[in-house]
């Protein structure tokens, strides 16, 4: 079966093609979070004593951490497939993405600190982890800033992708410096974050509600670039012939009925 | 080849000669900005010697953003820029002449003020030298990564707060490094050349691939 | 030598300024580029400098497209936009010098003195531009033009902030550069009047796709 | 039912904790529905005034 690829990178046809995926994105996203909840808080409480009960924060906090991450990846994605084909569609949906990161990213930051509060005791502790979630925060808003920034959509869409890339390129290398300022000892540092570790009944949960979580980044994305679409090809006649559209008749009558009495 | 590259770099050094009150704002910022410190969280030599390393990364950090935003944006506006683009020869190399320029009038100027700045934090000897190195080595990496974030903004209104606010985060591995190596350098016994060793390899690496990444920035901002 | 632009197609944001412009320049043309503000005039001599990409279709030099020539093409390539493309700081003897460097062509001081002196720019060689007035300084820009050995020349309103002495030295230079099998582009509503070579035209209007070529020519 | 709530004392993180993830992720789509609205309503506009200017 050959599925033509660049006929879904028209806009035109990922508007209405989207516009059926998405609720099905909600669906999947309540049901799987809710269920990955439920599995957390009821199905492991035998496992954890009262001192660990905090561990519930787990849930929501390494699920929106790793959709913080991959959904940069997936920004990157977009935004390459739009350096190299040139595709409008790419573009719409990298700067859509952006800002689903941007929100996992704080959603993880202040579960992450609320976390730290529990086990450490402070609310920030320039934890290395915690600190390159920051940074990552920071080269989201940077991004989406420059992209609001440039009036031309053409150049703004370009000019973000590469940002958007070079990010890519030094995230690593800020993690790696955030992780081991001492460049000497720092092979010692983050053993205890392996998955092996969790117990297993835990990570079925955090699994569960990671799924639930990249639905609702599925559902949240592709709406941001029907919006997208929408407002760049309002002059095109394929917009205007949307059902959503399009003026109904009794609108219409009274325009003509208020011009007529006018003039 | 070498012949744009060569006229770019003079013309730059040229006009900076002709200017001068421009170097010299960028270099009196960063020593303000070191002196303020010690105002504001007193002026115990402990404390100081402490906090040396990272307030002159910071303060380096900050003086080369704030030249930054003119690093293009006065070719832009003149049309020099577009005459630069058109030059039959390699962009990135002409591109590598203005940013090589930019750090021998922003960076440079820094680097040799800093051992006056290191008595004003009571640093040892060894440590102003340190400091002096690691300086000359981390700062090409500053103008470097600036280059493209002021290639991204050019022309843009408010164009310098938003280089800040791209470049600051990137410049963070400089800043942990530089600031280590002066800080580890007071230690008796500890060797600073990891620390040496990775900002090289930033500035080597920042080298290769920054002119060419904002030859491309350039070209998407000029359209 | 020629330059051939097929289909071409650009936008400027939402809106279309041109598409499936095609159209053709060998030695000894000189093409006017007409229409009104907004049609797309600049757009379109950037684009077939490399400045712009376009929507679609090609722009070829001697066969070959632009973006696979790079700075083989640029070599053959004078480009004038709007900005004068000089730096207020340094004297017209130095930014014509930086220019010529920059368009890879080398030059005695006596060459660049004179080009500025052709130019009636004789008494100002030394002076930093931001003294010279307006005309002035558009003159500094097109000295380079004197100096030129591009093939193709595009112009962009050459004729702007020019008295009459200036426009009809200018006029004459354009008709000796095409007389010299060379080749440019312009927009302007100046006549350059030729004694040798052929004038297109070609109008950009506004809503409009299509666009018009007819040839006039003064060959006779 | 209170025991539960209050998870062995770290009730008011956890709680808090699911609260500001639930809000973040409630107030994202809830603001994207409306800004589709007001698209919606800015293109309807343009296309009104234009159908009125074809008529006049």
């Amino acid at each position: 079966m050959k599925i033509n690829w660049f006929k879904y990178s028209a806009p035109m046809s990922f508007y209405p093609l989207a516009g059926k995926l998405i609720p099905l994105f909600w669906i999947a996203a309540i049901m799987l979070i809710l269920g990955g909840l439920y599995w957390g808080f009821f199905k492991t409480a035998d496992i954890l004593n009262d001192q660990k009960q905090y561990y519930r924060i787990i849930y929501v906090h390494v699920a929106s951490a790793w959709m913080a991450m991959w959904l940069y990846a997936v920004m990157v994605f977009w935004a390459m497939l739009g350096l190299i084909f040139n595709t409008r569609l790419s573009y719409m949906l990298a700067s859509a993405t952006a800002v689903t990161g941007t929100v996992m990213t704080i959603i993880a930051l202040a579960t992450g600190a609320i976390w730290g509060k529990t086990s450490w005791g402070t609310y920030w502790d320039w934890d290395p982890k915690l600190t390159t979630f920051l940074i990552l925060l920071f080269v989201y808003i940077g991004y989406i800033a420059l992209q609001s920034a440039i009036d031309d959509v053409r150049r703004s869409d370009k000019a973000s992708a590469l940002l958007a890339l070079v990010g890519l390129a030094l995230v690593p290398i800020i993690y790696y410096a955030v992780n081991c300022p001492d460049p000497t000892q720092c092979a010692s540092l983050h053993q205890e974050s392996s998955l092996k570790r969790v117990e297993s009944n835990i990570l079925i949960g955090m699994l569960v509600t990671t799924l639930g979580f990249w639905m609702y980044s599925f559902a949240t994305t592709l709406m941001r670039a029907r919006i997208i679409v929408l407002e760049r090809e309002r002059s095109t006649t394929w917009v205007s012939n949307l059902p959503e559209i399009s003026l109904a008749e009794t609108s219409n009558s009274k325009i003509e009925a208020r011009t007529e009495t006018r003039s | 080849m070498t012949s744009a590259f060569g006229t770019i770099l003079k013309r730059d050094l040229l006009l900076a000669l002709r200017r001068r009150s421009e170097i010299f704002t960028v270099l009196f910022f960063f020593i303000v900005v070191i002196s303020l410190f010690p105002l504001g969280v007193g002026t115990e030599e402990k404390i100081l010697q402490q906090m040396a390393p990272g307030v002159v990364w910071i303060a380096a950090l900050l003086a080369s953003t704030l030249a930054l935003d003119r690093l293009f944006s006065a070719d832009y506006e003149d049309g020099t820029l577009e005459k630069i683009v058109l030059s039959p020869s390699s962009l990135s190399m002409s591109v590598f002449a203005k940013i090589l320029a930019h750090w021998l009038l922003t960076g440079l100027p820094l680097v040799l003020i800093s051992p006056l700045l290191g008595l004003f934090y009571h640093l040892p000897m060894d440590s102003i030298f340190v400091m002096m190195f690691v300086l000359f080595i981390g700062t090409p990496v500053l103008s470097m990564l600036g280059a493209i974030a002021a290639a991204l903004t050019l022309g843009l209104r408010g164009g310098g707060v938003l280089v800040s606010l791209l470049v600051l985060p990137l410049y963070i591995p400089v800043l942990v490094y530089g600031a280590g190596a002066i800080s580890t350098s007071m230690i008796t016994g500890v060797s600073i050349e990891p620390y040496v060793l990775l900002l090289l390899a930033f500035s080597l690496l920042s080298i290769v691939f920054s002119p060419w990444v904002t030859a491309a920035a350039l070209k998407i901002s000029l359209e | 030598m020629s330059l051939e632009v097929i289909k071409l197609q650009c936008q400027r944001g939402e809106k279309e300024l041109f598409s499936e412009l095609s159209f053709a320049l060998r030695s000894k043309q000189l093409m006017r580029i007409e229409g009104q503000n907004g049609t797309g005039k600049t757009t379109l001599l950037r684009t077939l400098c490399g400045l712009y990409q376009p929507e679609a279709g090609e722009v070829h030099w001697n066969g070959k497209s632009i973006k696979k020539l790079g700075e083989e093409y640029l070599k053959d390539l004078f480009y004038l936009g709007h900005h004068n493309a000089i730096k207020a700081d340094l004297s017209a003897l130095e930014n014509l010098q930086i220019n010529t460097a920059l368009a890879g062509e080398t030059y005695s001081e006596d060459d660049l003195l004179q080009a500025l002196d052709d130019i009636g720019l004789f008494g100002s060689e030394y002076k930093p531009t931001a003294h010279l007035s307006q005309g002035q300084k558009r003159r500094v820009a097109l000295a380079g033009l004197l100096l030129s050995k591009a093939k193709l020349w595009v112009l962009d309103e050459p004729f702007v902030a020019l008295d009459g002495f200036a426009v009809k030295l200018l006029q004459e230079v354009i008709a000796k550069h095409i007389e010299n099998e060379g080749m440019a582009i312009l927009t302007t509503h100046q006549e350059v009047p030729l004694t040798n070579g052929e004038i297109l035209s070609i109008s950009l209007d506004l809503n409009s796709s299509s666009t018009g070529n007819e040839s006039t020519s003064s060959d006779d | 039912m209170t025991e539960f709530f209050s998870m062995g004392g770290f009730g008011i993180f956890i709680w808090s904790a699911m609260g500001i993830a639930l809000a973040l992720m409630i107030l994202e789509p809830v603001s994207l529905i409306m800004k589709r609205r007001s698209v919606i309503k800015q293109i309807k506009r343009t296309k009104r005034l234009d159908a009125r200017r074809k008529q006049n």
